[in-house]
């Protein structure tokens, strides 16, 4: 039996909306980061699905180019964790609200 | 001459301009061997233009005599004024039997108040300022006698109001009465100013109806047109609006008595003799119109009735000698005003040249003895200045025999017309209101005669000194008294003059052609009849004058006791029937006012203001409020967002 | 041809005299002074030129040139006057060098600025009243916002922060609604002509032949900026702040052009732009004058500011000038367009002699004078007779505006009622009773201040500046045939633009 | 039911579960373990679907290099773990959850309804071709060399923007 291009997309979009809710329902920056990473990922999956369905290299080139991104992006953002921390001795998004007008 | 008439009305612009601009350096020249070089200087510039002006018109006069009697009516064209459309209108002068009239009272008694205003202001810190301003209100006055068009008319309208605005105010830092000259000015001017809105109105329906303002134009027009009477009648009402503000006639006479704040000549030429007459001289000029408004015929009838007797009971208990005056002059005006009605125009002009003459005498010899008085106005405060003042005594007594209708003299030859002319053309009560009024009129005059001439001094004759004035003055006096007492026999009625008729009425019957064919009066009336009224009338005169002497000269006591007996009569015509008050609290309190408190500070700041501002301020307080939503809580802003992808893909999926 | 380019001269030279003046040091103030002063006064002369070249006998736009700017949107430099145009050209360009005179000793910190910015405006007014493409008139429109910004910002009295920026955005609000009116005319228009072109006189061809709903759309955007301008009722507010902040010169020029450019827009935009829509509006929009006119008076009647008061009196007198409109008779018209340049005399005249006593006392409350006319009476004099002239005392250049337009807006069809003439002549009793009471206010009376007894009367410069508006005053008043004449063909022209809209086919 | 499918679902299954016991878990470094499985299941996907580069280099990078990273910050800040993730407004949360699970069900429905496979087929020839490090290689040398460099720029600047932020306190 053939694997339908549905089966990864549905996969896909399940994994992704795992990440979101995981970003609407922790507290824990950290893991809200990982969220994150588990929603590229999700994306990553889709483009390289595409890409061996098509037949295509440029969907794999472009994960590539996420997992570069993600790597800064983790690293930004965990410098940006860390320094939070030293801070406000917390990594709890809600106690964190500097963007508060 | 009648080509150069435009010279008798830019000559005294001329003095005003050399007055106005040089006049305060004119004034300090110096000669030692002639004491007020100066002063002389500007009184012969100033007297002088009016004087030439004066000799223009008479040779325009005997020039327009010697033309036939159906071509005395000439034009004299200057330049274009305005021109858009169909209105086309000129500086141009139309030179007939009426404005040569006019003329000759403007410039005559202006020429004699000119003279004796350079004895009268002799010293005065603003001298030059005072014939310039003279002048420029007989240019203006020229203008509104000569022009050929309303336009050019209402030129001259608004700048003897100008000038009288300007004079009224001349002692601008004095007090007068409950505030200043200057408040007394501006009240004149804008009251001015309603009954110009009236006439400025009247000419927009003619322009409407006639598509010109030329009067040659309009009147022929009005005859010719095919225009309905109601038209008509607005039209007449709304000039004569405008005649009801400048004639000081009821309701919007309140200016002329506070007029009196300005200098005593001021009140002789203008508001007495010429300016207050140009209502009357108006009405006249349009008598084509009027004619063919019965209805307003009617009321401009009852209001100069209604006027001459109310103002008449107020100048009954006024004290001071120009407000009696002042109150004298409304009355006159509204005979005059009576004549109109009664379609009786020339009569009524009749009646304005003899009252410039004598009205303007006793303003002159009232100035005269204020001059002698230190400035005090109170006839409680004169009596016996018979010997101090000879020759303002015996002139004043002719000008107030002269009002009050003593024959021959100039002023019963005109009253009587007129009174005639209300019975026969209006009726029976008009003719006995004009006669209480005359008999009131004669009481009050020979009021203030006996209570300042007669009796015993009032005043410390050892702290003043009243002394005849200088020959400046006494001289114009002496002409004035020449021209009252005589002034009269130029309109002799017919049934004295028999065969040669009423001089005066044909010299002017060719203006009022046209508006007589329009009016129709019948009925026959006897000259014994004629002969009874006059009779009635005089001895009216005669007894108002009787009772005059009678009460104030041998019982004092019965004045007092009338005082007292009706005192709140008394106090109502003391304060003019409150009319002032009245104004004050129901026109101008409420809306100055309300335009202070409701307008500007609650309306203009508030509300329209109010809404701009606001509408700014909204804009930052939505903002605000649209800040709150931006809780720095990560999760919530990805809430919203996945809540918005949620209804996007319903949308794309309710789309598909 | 070769007087084409005149008007361009025109515009350059304030422009490369701005330009010129940054390289003078700001030290040199006097220099710089004359230098600005100079400047104005060539443009005068040029103006004057234009004056004497143009031809009033035709009605069409003269010194017209036409130069490629935008090529793709058929965007041009399009110049050109027609006699309503020339004659606020003229007054442009008269005022502009009696207001530097007038500031010579009352600016006296960053002169250079004021200067600099003081031409700016001139070069902004001047390319308003020459622009014959929307999209120039636009940019002009808004170019000049920014010098008048500035100058009420900088020089001007305490609130003038509050005063330029309520100016700024209140004016740029309204402007903002006709850009967009602006591109949508040029869009629809493009419908008919075939190509998108802000070219004024293509669109006069073409606009009149839209549908009254669009029209009508299009009349009131551009309605509301002018009438913001005007300002008219109920859009005047930000005035009296603008002008009681603003230094003298910069109210002069205020109520003497830029208030002109709103009734300028009027008869140039709305009227043969959208001539069905200005029949449809011109009730409501006379209305809207009228109540101007008596608010306007009222309002200014019960001011304790001398600058508040004229600056009312603006919103009555600029009332009838609408009403002279949207009246839409020859009379009114001729009227209104000689009113336009009465209000820029008079007023501005005013405001000048209100900026000359606060120079010395350094107030304009009305209270605070009485009895001057002891202590300066060539000032009294001037006062009276400007006030007079702004009154519309006959004989004075206020009477000859104000009647042509009340006698046309009375015999107006378009109108067809005589109310609106009737309360609109009230307005001059109210015009009497405000100016003559300030005018006893402050200078009858006794002294009653002793501060005001060291007050001294007008100098040489100050009675220099004020003449030549005195010379037009009685020149307009006694003989405006001068003017009447150059505007005549012109307002005949945008009168029958509105009967008779042109009409051609589709294409 | 082939080799590759069963695989399929394994892996599938592993990446769900992991995921979702990632997002419940209230122990961050298992939470960090959670997420390398579900990683590592997804390189096995990856592998199924021909793409062997990237495969690797998700292994390489993301459980090996990225997860590393992430558990030193763990270890680093040692934060205290979250009592109940589900005390802080859960209302907002189970809405928040709620929301999901509609995204979820628009997402599937949209992908069903769509139907791809009708417009496109695996032919593996050209999935496997497409995978090869070579052809990747190529790509990412002549087309993609620009945004190459970029993306090597951007990781220079979070390299040093790390160090920044990492380094000092901010005030």
């Amino acid at each position: 039996m053939q694997i339908q291009i549905e089966y990864y997309l549905i996969l896909s979009a399940a994994l992704f909306i795992i990440g979101v809710t995981g970003v609407l329902i922790r507290r824990n920056a950290i893991v809200v980061f990982m969220c994150i990473e588990l929603m590229l990922n999700s994306a990553n999956l889709t483009l390289i699905t595409f890409s061996s369905y098509l037949g295509n290299s440029i969907g794999q080139l472009f994960v590539f180019f996420v997992m570069a991104v993600a790597a800064a992006e983790a690293a930004v953002g965990l410098a940006i964790i860390i320094a939070l921390f030293r801070n406000k001795r917390t990594v709890n998004i809600d106690e964190i609200n500097i963007f508060k007008w | 001459m009648i080509d150069l008439i435009y010279l008798a009305v830019f000559l005294p612009l001329l003095g005003f301009l050399i007055n106005g601009i040089f006049g305060s350096k004119i004034k300090n020249v110096e000669r030692s061997k002639i004491p007020f070089l100066g002063e002389k200087i500007i009184g012969l510039i100033g007297s002088g233009a009016i004087g030439i002006a004066f000799l223009i018109v008479i040779g325009a006069f005997f020039e327009t005599l010697s033309l036939p009697a159906d071509q005395r009516t000439n034009y004299v064209n200057l330049f274009t004024w305005m021109k858009v459309g169909a209105l086309d209108v000129s500086f141009a002068y139309q030179v007939d039997q009426l404005s040569l009239i006019m003329a000759l009272v403007v410039t005559g008694v202006g020429f004699i108040i000119h003279v004796y205003s350079i004895g009268y202001m002799h010293g005065d810190r603003s001298f030059w300022r005072f014939f310039a301003y003279l002048n420029l209100f007989i240019f203006a006055m020229m203008n509104l006698i000569l022009a050929d068009n309303f336009v050019l008319m209402f030129l001259g309208w608004e700048g003897v109001g100008l000038c009288s605005y300007l004079l009224i105010g001349f002692w601008y830092d004095k007090d007068f009465e409950k505030s200043t000259t200057s408040a007394a000015g501006l009240k004149a001017f804008v009251v001015n100013r309603i009954g110009d809105v009236g006439f400025l109105l009247g000419m927009f329906l003619i322009y409407l109806f006639f598509d010109s303002l030329k009067f040659s134009e309009v009147f022929s027009r009005a005859v010719s047109f095919d225009v309905p009477e109601h038209i008509f009648t607005l039209i007449t009402l709304f000039l004569f609006i405008g005649a009801i503000g400048k004639s000081a006639q009821i309701p919007l006479y309140v200016w002329l008595p506070d007029a009196m704040a300005g200098p005593t000549p001021v009140s002789a030429l203008i508001h007495a003799a010429t300016m207050v007459t140009a209502g009357v001289y108006m009405v006249a000029r349009t008598s084509v119109l009027y004619a063919m408004a019965p209805t307003t015929m009617m009321i401009v009838a009852v209001i100069g009735v209604f006027t001459a007797f109310f103002a008449a009971t107020i100048g009954l208990v006024q004290n001071d000698i120009k407000k009696v005056l002042a109150y004298s002059t409304i009355s006159q005006l509204g005979y005059m005003f009576l004549a109109m009605g009664a379609g009786a125009f020339s009569a009524g002009i009749f009646h304005l040249m003899t009252h410039a003459f004598f009205k303007a005498l006793l303003f002159l010899g009232a100035g005269s003895i204020i001059h002698a008085m230190h400035e005090q106005q109170d006839i409680q405060h004169y009596g016996g200045l018979k010997k101090y003042l000879p020759i303002t005594y015996g002139t004043f007594l002719v000008a107030a025999m002269a009002i009050s209708g003593i024959p021959p003299l100039s002023g019963f030859f005109s009253k009587d017309e007129i009174l005639w002319f209300s019975y026969t053309n209006l009726g029976f009560v008009f003719w006995l209101i004009g006669v209480l009024t005359a008999m009131m009129t004669a009481f009050y005059m020979f009021r203030l005669y006996f209570l300042t001439f007669d009796g015993k001094p009032r005043f410390d004759e050892k702290q003043t000194h009243p002394h005849e004035s200088p020959k400046m003055m006494t001289v114009p006096l002496i002409v004035l008294a020449v021209l009252s007492a005589i002034g009269g026999f130029i309109g002799i009625p017919e049934i004295f003059s028999g065969a040669h008729g009423n001089a005066f009425h044909s010299w002017l019957s060719p203006i009022f052609k046209s508006a007589n064919l329009k009016l129709s009066y019948f009925g026959a009336h006897s000259h014994f009849e004629e002969y009874l009224l006059m009779a009635i009338s005089v001895a009216g005169a005669l007894g108002g004058i009787l009772g005059a002497a009678y009460i104030y000269l041998k019982r004092p006591s019965i004045a007092v006791n009338t005082v007292e007996k009706f005192k709140s009569i008394y106090t109502t015509l003391w304060n003019k029937y409150y009319v002032d008050e009245v104004y004050d609290a129901t026109v101008i309190n409420p809306i100055v006012n309300s335009s202070r408190s409701f307008l500007w500070k609650l309306f203009d700041n508030k509300i329209i203001d109010g809404l701009v501002n606001g509408m700014a301020r909204s804009v930052g307080d939505v903002s605000a409020l649209i800040r709150k939503l931006q809780t720095g809580i990560v999760q919530s802003y990805a809430l919203v967002m996945m809540i918005g992808i949620l209804l996007a893909m319903f949308w794309l999926i309710l789309s598909f | 041809m070769e007087n084409s380019l005149l008007l361009t001269y025109l515009l350059l030279i304030p422009f490369i005299g701005s330009i010129a003046l940054l390289f003078i040091k700001a030290e040199k103030e006097n220099l710089i002074r004359y230098f600005g002063l100079g400047i104005s006064v060539i443009a005068f002369l040029l103006s004057l030129v234009i004056y004497f070249n143009f031809d009033p006998s035709n009605s069409s736009f003269q010194f017209v040139h036409k130069f490629k700017w935008i090529e793709n949107l058929n965007i041009n430099y399009f110049v050109g006057i027609d006699g309503m145009a020339l004659l606020l050209l003229v007054l442009t360009t008269f005022l502009t060098p009696l207001t530097l005179i007038s500031s010579w000793t009352s600016i006296n910190k960053k002169v250079k600025e004021f200067t600099f910015f003081m031409l700016f405006l001139e070069l902004g007014m001047l390319g308003v009243f020459v622009s014959l493409d929307l999209f120039l008139f636009y940019f002009f429109w808004e170019a000049m916002l920014i010098p008048m910004y500035f100058i009420i910002g900088i020089w001007g009295g305490q609130e003038r922060i509050y005063a330029a920026v309520k100016f700024f955005i209140y004016t740029m609000a309204g402007s903002l609604v006709m850009l967009v009116a602006i591109i949508w005319l040029a869009i629809h228009a493009s419908n008919y002509l075939g190509k998108f072109t802000t070219d004024l006189v293509e669109l006069y061809s073409v606009a009149p032949l839209f549908d009254l709903s669009i029209q009508n759309y299009l009349f009131i955007a551009f309605a509301l900026s002018f009438a913001i301008k005007v300002p008219l009722f109920p859009f005047h507010t930000w005035l009296p702040d603008a002008h009681v902040q603003a230094p003298t010169a910069g109210s002069v020029i205020l109520a003497g052009v830029l208030l002109k450019m709103g009734t300028y827009g009027l008869l140039r935009y709305n009227l043969p732009l959208f001539p069905a829509a200005s029949l449809h509006f011109a009730s409501f929009m006379s209305t809207l004058a009228v109540i101007g006119i008596i608010y306007g008076a009222l309002v200014a009647m019960v001011q304790t500011d001398m600058k508040k008061l004229v600056a009312y009196s603006s919103v009555a007198h600029l009332g009838f000038v609408v009403l002279g409109i949207f009246a839409m008779t020859q009379e009114s018209m001729q009227g209104a367009i000689i009113q336009m340049i009465n209000h820029g005399l008079s007023t501005g005249a005013l405001f000048l002699l209100v900026g000359m006593l606060y120079e010395r006392t350094h107030t304009r409350e009305i209270s605070y004078y009485g009895g001057i006319a002891k202590l300066v009476p060539v000032y009294s004099f001037f006062l009276l007779l400007v006030s007079l002239s702004s009154i519309g005392l006959p004989g004075l250049n206020g009477f000859v505006g104000e009647f042509l337009i009340l006698l046309g807006s009375f015999k107006s069809t378009v109108l067809n009622s005589w109310w609106y003439t009737v309360f609109a002549t009230t307005g001059v009793i109210f015009a009497a009773v405000y100016l003559l009471w300030m005018y006893k206010r402050v200078v009858f009376g006794k002294v009653v201040n002793p501060k005001l007894n060291d007050l001294t009367d007008l100098n040489k410069r100050e009675i220099f500046v004020l003449v030549p508006i005195i010379i037009f005053i009685v020149w307009i008043g006694i003989y405006p045939g001068t003017f009447l004449n150059v505007s005549e063909k012109t307002s005949d022209k945008i009168i029958e633009r509105v009967f008779e809209p042109p009409k051609v086919e589709l294409k | 039911m082939n080799l590759e499918f069963i695989l399929f679902i394994i892996f599938a299954a592993i990446s769900v579960s992991s995921g979702l016991l990632m997002i419940t878990r209230v122990n961050l470094v298992i939470a960090a373990l959670l997420l390398v499985v579900n990683f590592a299941s997804l390189a096995g996907l990856y592998l199924i679907l021909n793409a062997q580069f990237i495969a690797i280099a998700q292994v390489i990078i993301y459980a090996g290099a990225i997860m590393v990273f992430f558990l030193f910050v763990i270890m680093l800040i040692n934060p205290e773990h979250e009592k109940k993730f589900m005390d802080y407004k859960p209302q907002l949360k189970i809405f928040g959850v709620i929301i999901s699970i509609l995204v979820f069900i628009q997402l599937t429905y949209i992908i069903l309804l769509s139907k791809p496979s009708e417009g496109v087929s695996r032919e593996v020839e050209a999935s496997v071709k497409a995978g090869t490090i070579e052809q990747i290689g190529r790509e990412l040398f002549t087309n993609y060399v620009l945004p190459f460099e970029a993306v090597a720029y951007l990781l220079l600047a979070a390299a040093i923007g790390a160090l920044v932020l990492a380094k000092k306190k901010f005030n």
